[in-house]
């Protein structure tokens, strides 16, 4: 396991650094948020997505993907950030995809081609309260007929409105808090019993509340196994928890970027603000704060594509730390632009709300650190 | 009884009689909070009536001597005031500059026919007020501005521009800090007073990160002003705004007291049996939090009572908004993907997440934490350099 | 409450300053450590401060004492934190005498004389684990005869080798972690069964730990009610909290002289090291976080002296809040003072140890935290 | 088999045939550790067996070239032979400043001869060695040291006093920086290499807040040195310094990383069922833990690579030793009471509270946080300004 990206690596964070600077840079969010997008995202964008090789990245070879693993979406998720792209990659192409790598495959023939042509979106109903608690599900699935009929609620389910299909996780056995007893469905957008209402979020994408009122569905529905579900939720989380984090990385490494420029461009006083030591110390210890979190990002990305039992752990530290440095550097980010950085003119303020969004997802600072002590007996 | 339990008896009895039951419910956002001045459009009639009847009684300044609008109260019976609005929760009468920053100053500064004509008008919030301070290239450094009036004799002809005029677009003046000596850095600032319907004066909002937009930029293009609206010496305006900026930092130091809940994670008790590093924080944030409130107290009772360094209110700036902005990322931690909602009713319209992030102003607004710290050290620490 | 000092209070902050630092500085403390002192403290030093009229500050005036409050005696104990000096004063003249006021004349009119005089020391015997934790005492006190026969042990007793009574808190009913149950007890330290092993703490102060082996007492011994020892107990605390808050206050601002005044006067690159913005940011922000504990605790103190049910809160506040400005101001003196930081013979070293120490005396900065969150209900 | 794995098995082998027992438990302190030198007295026949076991295999340098005493390791089975160190838990025959610091210097800038000269003798652990750096009056500003050298043809007459010699006492060599251009602030430096027991050299142990005294002062009187103990150009010590500083900062770097245990709070697992704040910071901390875990591993495959900043060294000593610093307060809150005891056999006659205080020291030697700060804002982040 190398801690530095290899010679196809490189090329490819060469390409998707290139392709979402020129197709999708800050200007392409305000666009879509400025014309008020009902999908918070460009369908045009998701189809160049998959023209670049994107969509794909790890839908396995024999499925018609390109088989490459966590390391390589990462890259793609880091660009997205630094350029705060709109786009359902992360819960298509990176939640989704783990998910349905467990499916059987009439599932995996369904939806895969439709992800690779980037056609399709995919929503994850995994939330049923404000903070990140996967073993509490309580949205119920019971058997009907050969099927299923399911009940409940779900919330923070982003891009939930645009998706054409929802992985619905819900409990078919067990009390909510034990992790036995959970199913994982696939229920089309236009399944009877199902309503949404879908709000834009602080970083204009949009998210939806959805009611499941006796939606039935088949038993071909099932993703993994019946009761099983944890397992295959569990690399969900930690696709979507390591990919998040590292989407994080590169929100604020774009934010710190942005103000290390400005830092050396504006005046006071006589002098560059970049002169002062007291900004510089702060600087190189956000410069620092960064490094670490894009480490404990690589390392779970390399744990996660060598299928080690680690990668659980490293998926909350890479999201923790992650959390922390692009909080700060956000954080630092508005204050060292000054006056400025509060307006919506600049771009700084756009970070700041993408890293707030981010960090909700999967799981905030505290429920990792929390995870992080579990893990280790405490 | 003692003279202040009586005037507390009274006092109460007063509010009793005149607030109105709708003046007794939180404001239920910016739009229904009176800010008074020629244009303002009153949200109800209890909202009018219960300005009138303070102004009526002198208590929108209830500090200020009876002829300049005020009441002419003590600072305990101000105190004791204060303290019966609250437990009436009754709402402040009238928000307004001209009683927060430019009232105080011209009772220090200005000549006797300006507290005559101008205190009363702010009393009675007959005039709303706005604060020309920073420019585009000065913010921090906030001498090095360049908006210029030339000399005319019986007036100054005012060029240049102004940035983070609070509420410009609302305003009927505006007290403006303006170069007129471009040889002398400090001593070359005058503060002036103008309508902002004068000739030559143009506002344009500046909209934030929040979505809102509190904020203009004001340009002024050969605006006239008379000489008799100087407040304080020529050149010497450097002094006033000083002094007014003592005045707002206090303001905006008191944020962190937090006026309403004494703890901030009591508020979300219910949320945090399952959340042990995020109660830590809390927990950890109540200590700031209370140790900042006890902090307050103190620092009023060293100020009035002169014990107080005369740089410390530049501590209690930085103090209190930095907590400020952390009680607000705890909030917004504490409310989870449930704040994360910026457009939707069950949000108030992402009331949450907007004030949040209108709190990341607070360190900038009104000297940087930055300054403060330069400040504090230089000033009260006696730290040596530049 | 005024939350400034009156003229009386202002006039006792002067002379406690001028005797400390005239009869108690810095190298008292060295003097005492280097001749390896078997109390930690000057015998002569505690009859000094009776002379001063200190150690009876709260004494009642009915039982000879000054009858004053805790304001005054943190004015004492924050002079003795500034210069570090070694005295029984926290144990004996704020804890003990807390608790003796709530015990019977023959048992005040004992110990009270001794105390006023600078002739008694009196140790508390509280803890019985690594970390503080109350209502855990387990130390069982059994009905013998007349009176009661201990058997158990303690830890981290503070001048308890050179203590004439020891106040020991005790089980008698309930069970480990009821607050119900609780009794104290006078044990004289000639006691039968009692044995006592002294160790210099990193502050250079003496600490024992004891073994009660069937110690017997008569029921004159007992302090309060018999069962209601956690009232005397939680006024103890408040008082030993707050206390050892304020001697904090003083130990961190003694540390922030030496610093401030070594960061004007040490040159590197051809610059006084005070000019440096990133040290004078980091010195105001000192400043600012020993503002704020000193403000906490004299809240605390006045809450106290008002018999005010908030003293319960407030003392938890500042003694969390003065660890944490304290621990700062130690930290920031040596890191400022560089390699003369680490010497021995530099005293910021000997601040750094005594905030170490104190910290841990009735609770530390988490135990204090996790307080004011239960006692605001989460 | 691969070359590497059949490496491997036969250093495991090795390992198992030569480590004494006694070799492969931790050392009980200080003194139970093997520095070599002339005036080293082995604990034991075990230890003394160990490292000449090891010098004679060329295992105490195993990336070193053979003619200098080394194994001539590559870096891939360098990095197997630790791995199978750690694995048998066998301890490092020799811990030695010329492993360390010097050795890597002559490698790089010394002569032919003072390679075959010196190496071999520092691999072998026959001469303990100490560094001349710091001055009472020049810490972090390094290049303002005053101890001078003056030129008398075939040999130099150093004349000053250097401060935070580490061992002094104790060593037999010290490479040294020395004054030799007094016009030339950089470029009048050498680096010398002399005998402690010069005339003229004396040393005086410097005690600690730890209560240790690893460092000392140490004093020049007329101390002649001979030309050929120069390494690298006259005047061009400097550059050797740097080089060497970069080699300390990567060492001192990796005190984050934890050697043993990956999660502190691990270790402390049983008491903290009762302190769920001190449990909160454990977390918090394990988090910042692991990452500078992950961190030190691609810091190093980036070093190796040549992929990492050359001034990457600077930051990772800033985060390792501020972490360690961190970690240590944190043990020592753990620990409670029971880590205050400073003199009883119970505590080990303090060892958590001395090791505490010695990690105070990390943020300073080897170059002060700030500096650290400095050189990364300027040359990694290419802030402007002096």
């Amino acid at each position: 396991m190398a801690m530095t990206y290899n010679e196809d690596q490189s090329m490819l964070r060469d390409s998707a650094h290139d392709f979402m600077k020129s197709e999708a840079p800050v200007a392409h969010l305000r666009k879509y948020r400025d014309m008020d997008c009902k999908d918070g995202f460009s369908h045009d964008l998701w189809k160049q997505f998959a023209e670049m090789g994107f969509t794909g990245i790890l839908i396995p070879e024999a499925d018609g993907g390109l088989g490459m693993g966590h390391i390589e979406a990462g890259i793609v998720l880091e660009e997205i950030g630094r350029n705060l792209s709109p786009s359902p990659f992360l819960s298509t192409s990176v939640v989704a995809v783990e998910a349905l790598k467990a499916a059987d495959k009439a599932m995996r023939d369904r939806w895969f081609p439709g992800i690779l042509a980037g056609e399709t979106v995919i929503g994850i109903a995994l939330e049923e309260g404000k903070k990140h608690h996967p073993e509490k599900i309580a949205l119920k699935a019971e058997r009907s007929g050969n099927g299923f009929k399911l009940s409940g609620s779900k919330q923070f389910v982003v891009q939930g409105s645009s998706a054409d299909m929802l992985i619905v996780a819900a409990r078919t056995a067990g009390a909510a808090g034990e992790t036995d007893g959970l199913t994982l469905f696939a229920v089309d957008k236009d399944a009877a019993g199902l309503s949404m209402e879908a709000a834009r979020t602080v970083d204009s994408a949009m998210a939806a509340r959805l009611d499941l009122n006796g939606v039935e569905v088949t038993a071909d529905a099932v993703i993994g196994d019946v009761n099983g579900g944890w397992a295959v939720l569990s690399k969900m989380l930690n696709a979507g928890r390591t990919g998040s984090a590292a989407e994080m990385v590169g929100v604020g490494t774009g934010a710190m970027d942005l103000t290390f420029d400005y830092l050396k461009q504006r005046k006071q006083f006589g002098r560059v603000i970049g002169e002062f030591q007291a900004l510089q110390h702060r600087a190189a210890h956000l410069y620092g704060e960064m490094e670490m979190a894009r480490s404990a990002v690589l390392k779970a990305q390399n744990f996660l594509d060598d299928d080690d039992p680690r990668a659980e752990l490293y998926a909350s530290v890479a999201k923790a730390k992650a959390g922390l440095a692009c909080n700060l550097s956000v954080r630092e980010g508005v204050q060292m632009h000054g006056g400025i950085g509060m307006t919506d003119e600049y771009d700084i303020g756009l970070y700041m709300k993408r890293d707030r969004a981010l960090s909700e997802f999967m799981g905030d600072i505290y429920f990792h650190a929390d995870r992080v002590a579990k893990l280790n007996g405490y | 009884m003692s003279d202040l339990e009586s005037f507390r008896t009274e006092i109460r009895a007063w509010i009793e009689a005149n607030c109105p039951a709708e003046m007794r419910t939180p404001a239920r956002g910016d739009d229904d909070v009176c800010w008074g001045g020629r244009n303002f459009v009153f949200q109800s009639d209890a909202q009018k009536a219960w300005l009138e009847r303070c102004a009526e009684a002198g208590l929108t300044v209830p500090d200020w001597p009876k002829e300049c609008g005020g009441a002419g109260l003590s600072p305990a019976e101000t105190k004791i005031f204060r303290q019966e609005m609250a437990r009436a929760s009754a709402r402040s009468p009238l928000n307004s500059f001209g009683i927060w920053m430019l009232g105080p100053a011209l009772l220090k500064f200005g000549s006797e026919e300006q507290k005559r004509h101008y205190l009363p008008q702010i009393a009675r919030g007959e005039i709303r007020w706005c604060q020309g301070y920073s420019e585009p290239g000065s913010g921090s450094d906030l001498v090095s501005l360049q908006t210029f009036g030339q000399d005319k004799g019986d007036h100054w002809v005012v060029n240049g521009q102004k940035i983070w005029t609070s509420y410009a677009d609302k305003a009927d003046w505006i007290f403006c800090l303006v170069r007129t000596d471009k040889e002398n850095k400090y001593q070359g600032i005058s503060f002036l007073l103008f309508d902002m319907t004068t000739p030559g004066v143009t506002t344009k909002p500046i909209k934030l990160i929040s979505g809102n937009s509190p904020f203009c930029e004001t340009f002024f293009d050969n605006v006239v002003v008379p000489k008799h609206q100087i407040v304080g010496e020529l050149n010497r305006g450097w002094d006033v705004a000083k002094y007014l900026l003592g005045h707002e930092r206090e303001m905006i130091s008191g944020m962190g007291g937090d006026g309403g809940t004494a703890s901030l994670g009591g508020g979300f008790k219910d949320a945090l049996g399952d959340e042990p590093i995020l109660r830590a924080q809390l927990a950890m944030f109540d200590v700031e939090s209370l140790a900042f409130r006890a902090h307050s107290e103190r620092f009023m009772d060293e100020w009035k009572t002169g014990k107080a360094h005369p740089a410390y209110s530049n501590l209690m700036k930085y103090i209190g908004t930095e907590l400020n902005k952390k009680r607000h990322e705890l909030v917004m931690a504490a409310g989870g993907s449930d704040y994360l909602e910026w457009e939707s009713k069950r949000s108030n319209e992402g009331k949450r997440a907007r004030d949040w992030l209108r709190t990341k102003a607070n360190s900038i607004e009104g000297g940087t934490s930055e300054v403060m710290l330069n400040v504090v050290a230089k000033r009260i620490l006696d730290m040596p350099g530049a």
